[in-house]
């Protein structure tokens, strides 16, 4: 267990310190070779609201499904500047999950890609600014569904 | 299996079942849920970066004298590092001494690498606009300690009188609160806002306080010391600042470390 | 040039899961310093994780994301030896790819 | 007793048994307490608003940490005495303020700390260790939950008069209490305790909804 945290960062380290240049390079070439890499939804990311944040994406109303879509997130986040989020669904052909907090200024937090053999399911964390709720969105076969669920955000005393 | 251990087991099952199943559960309390969602965090620990600029910082030379700190001695012998955490604070014959890691770090970087003592103590912890090459060395120095059992000595007469001086810290109530460090640690099962707090009088409180810092703090955005997190607890405490790595502060962490003899180091942690 | 990420990869059973932990501010532009200025926008806007060249996951980030952005999926196929290669992007064109190797 | 509280219990005898060697009131004893108060001098230093001088104990915390907050019962009523003799009660005879401003001071923890600024407003933190209302999840129990507190005290005149006296000084009724002695050091106006008696006794505020 400690051998591979070591390994891990011995490797991180490397590549930290002799391949500066090789890295940026790779950086642009990786994200800039693929045709198919999908745009930064600028109108997505800076709307205020879910309404709003569901037609930027494409998914006017789309259909509440709590059981093929399984958001878990922690009833109450102790800290909200690290929300654990994951999504997984038994959704046949998941092309796309989108993370979003409906209380947050800018509401749609993360949206995930995923092509055929990667499995329908990521974990991030979010920041919240208030007690919300995380919505998760969900495309399959080039429908939308969606589901939701609150996560209280506590305020700390001096903690830990 | 243990309190503690059927909890996990309680926890785990809730985070597998059904969020409505949990939610009607009345037996699962605020303090469990808090439990859950320090579970869900547990695994891509920040801190992991402040220990790897802290391994570079220990293996590259630096100072005046341009040296690193390779030959510095943590306790176990010149550039032995895996371990040496779980000893420490301890009695150090070339400075007559009791030191912490931190306090002992100092006398490294001041002794081998030269550096002035007010450079390093003047700006002891990091901030958000700079990292503390310090507090950094630390942080990779507790994390070779990761699953070694706490054991830290009271032999040397005076590691004996810094844990009873320390005794005497932990329950020195003053300032305009009347706070001591006592006053909410010394009482088991009681909590500050939603946290749970340690009770240092009860051995596995103390185990799982002492062996979760250094940290990362979610709050902040930054891997915490030891040595900051005494100088946060008398902050709070409405006291005045302990000067780093001064003796009320090696002191204190002495009897603390003590408290948590037995348990396996488990740092650096993450909190809230 | 971004600081490098950690990247943890195991093959299991066929499938590859894959941890990311990425050094970033991650910024929201709403946030004021300490001065009581406005911290600008800096963040992560763009991921992409490949195996052998192929792409596995896309992600797009907006400025609620956690600050040390962290990533969890799980792609099939994988075997020891084999690299994943994750690059970032964010809002100033700072750019960082890593790569590790998959363990058993 | 429950199974946790019994092995804390047991812990604490053999930690106590295998670390106390030193006779208490021995003449170990007092030089090692001679040398803790002079580490304590001389190892703090100024720091905003929290000047060094606050580490100098006044009687009534000297002597509860000496007993670690078990005084011997006569000096606990000398010490109560001296402590409720200094309790100042408002001039006007009115004990009660704002109960909305009673909850945001509540809710704040701030104040007194080196980084507190001298002109902004010190909070209450009476969250941190009191239950006060049913909708905040996120409150302590170092101190006793205060719902309802109201109704629980007899007459309105006799719960004002209760919850000022404990808030300007709880050491008048405890000596070695937990509970901040907000009124006789200075940590709150008279003006903010009202309001703070208010939420304990308004029918109106959470406290008692």
């Amino acid at each position: 267990m400690n051998k591979e945290i070591n390994l891990g960062r011995r490797e991180a380290l490397k590549a930290g310190g002799g391949i500066g240049l090789m890295a940026v390079l790779g950086a642009y070439g990786l994200l800039n070779s693929t045709a198919a890499m999908a745009e930064w939804n600028k109108a997505a990311f800076s709307s205020k609201a879910m309404d709003e944040a569901f037609a930027a994406m494409g998914a006017a109303n789309p259909e509440v499904n709590a059981t093929a879509i399984q958001l878990s997130v922690p009833e109450i986040a102790e800290n909200g500047a690290i929300v654990p989020v994951t999504v997984s669904s038994t959704l046949a052909n998941v092309e796309q999950i989108t993370i979003f907090v409906d209380k947050n200024q800018n509401v749609m937090a993360a949206n995930f890609i995923f092509p055929a053999g990667t499995e329908s399911m990521v974990t991030t964390r979010v920041k919240m600014g208030q007690t919300a709720n995380v919505v998760a969105l969900v495309k399959a076969d080039g429908k939308f569904y969606r589901t939701a669920k609150e996560v209280k955000v506590t305020a700390g005393g001096c903690g830990g | 299996m243990n309190i503690s251990n059927v909890k996990k087991v309680i926890l785990v099952l809730s985070l597998t079942a059904s969020y409505a199943a949990v939610a009607a559960d009345a037996a699962i309390s605020d303090s469990d849920r808090i439990e859950q969602y320090r579970e869900m965090i547990s695994d891509g620990n920040p801190a992991d970066f402040d220990e790897m600029r802290g391994e570079e910082l220990w293996k590259k030379p630096g100072g005046p004298k341009n040296v690193s700190l390779e030959k510095c001695n943590l306790g176990k012998g010149p550039g032995v590092v895996k371990g040496a955490y779980a000893e420490l604070p301890r009695y150090f014959k070339d400075t007559k001494k009791v030191q912490d890691l931190e306090s002992r770090l100092l006398t490294c970087m001041t002794t081998l690498q030269g550096i002035p003592e007010a450079d390093i103590t003047a700006k002891p912890f990091a901030s958000e606009k700079k990292a503390s090459d310090i507090s950094s060395l630390a942080t990779y120095v507790v994390g070779q300690s990761k699953g070694i059992k706490m054991a830290v000595s009271l032999k040397h007469p005076k590691e004996k009188e810094a844990y009873e001086i320390g005794k005497r810290i932990f329950n020195y109530r003053a300032g305009p609160y009347d706070f001591a460090c006592s006053t909410c640690h010394a009482t088991s099962d009681v909590r500050i806002r939603m946290q749970d707090l340690p009770n240092f009088h009860v051995q596995k409180d103390a185990q799982a306080a002492f062996t979760s810092w250094p940290a990362y703090r979610v709050s902040q955005g930054l891997t915490r010391s030891f040595q900051w997190r005494l100088n946060d607890c008398f902050r709070q405490q409405r006291f005045p600042e302990p000067k780093f790595a001064s003796e009320v502060t090696v002191d204190l962490t002495m009897f603390l470390a003590v408290s948590a003899n037995g348990a396996e180091y488990a740092g650096p942690g993450l909190k809230r | 040039m971004g600081n490098p990420m950690k990247i943890r990869a195991a093959v299991k059973d066929g499938v590859t899961e894959v941890k990311i932990l990425m050094q970033h501010e991650m910024e929201t532009g709403m946030r004021k310093d300490g001065d009581g200025s406005l911290v600008p926008a800096w963040f992560i806007t763009e991921v992409k994780a490949q195996y052998q060249g192929r792409t596995v996951l896309e992600a797009q980030f907006g400025q609620s994301v956690s600050k040390n952005p962290y990533l969890l999926f799980r792609f099939k196929g994988g075997a020891a030896g084999e690299k994943v290669t994750v690059s970032w992007v964010d809002n100033k064109g700072d750019s960082r790819t890593d790569e590790v190797a998959i363990s058993a | 007793m429950n199974a946790k509280q019994f092995v804390g219990i047991a812990v604490t005898v053999c930690l106590a048994t295998a670390t106390v060697s030193a006779q208490a009131g021995s003449k170990e004893e007092k030089m090692l307490d001679a040398k803790a108060a002079a580490i304590i001098k001389s190892d703090f230093r100024d720091k905003g608003i929290a000047k060094a001088d606050r580490v100098n104990q006044d009687e009534l915390q000297a002597a509860c940490s000496k007993y670690l907050d078990d005084v011997p019962v006569d000096l606990k009523i000398k010490l109560e005495d001296e402590q409720a003799k200094h309790i100042k009660w408002p001039a006007d005879g009115n004990l009660m303020g704002d109960w909305k401003a009673g909850e945001k001071l509540a809710q704040s923890g701030r104040g007194m700390t080196w980084s507190d600024k001298a002109e902004d407003p010190a909070g209450g933190n009476c969250y941190n260790c009191h239950q006060l209302s049913s909708k905040e999840i996120a409150y302590g129990t170092i101190g006793p939950s205060l719902l309802n507190y109201g109704k629980k005290h007899g007459t309105p005149e006799k719960a004002q008069r209760r919850a000022y006296g404990r808030i300007y000084n709880a050491k008048a009724y405890a000596a070695c209490a937990n509970m901040p002695r907000f009124g006789h050091m200075g940590i709150l106006s008279e003006a903010q305790i009202k309001d703070l008696v208010a939420l304990l006794v308004d029918p109106e505020s959470p406290v008692n909804k």
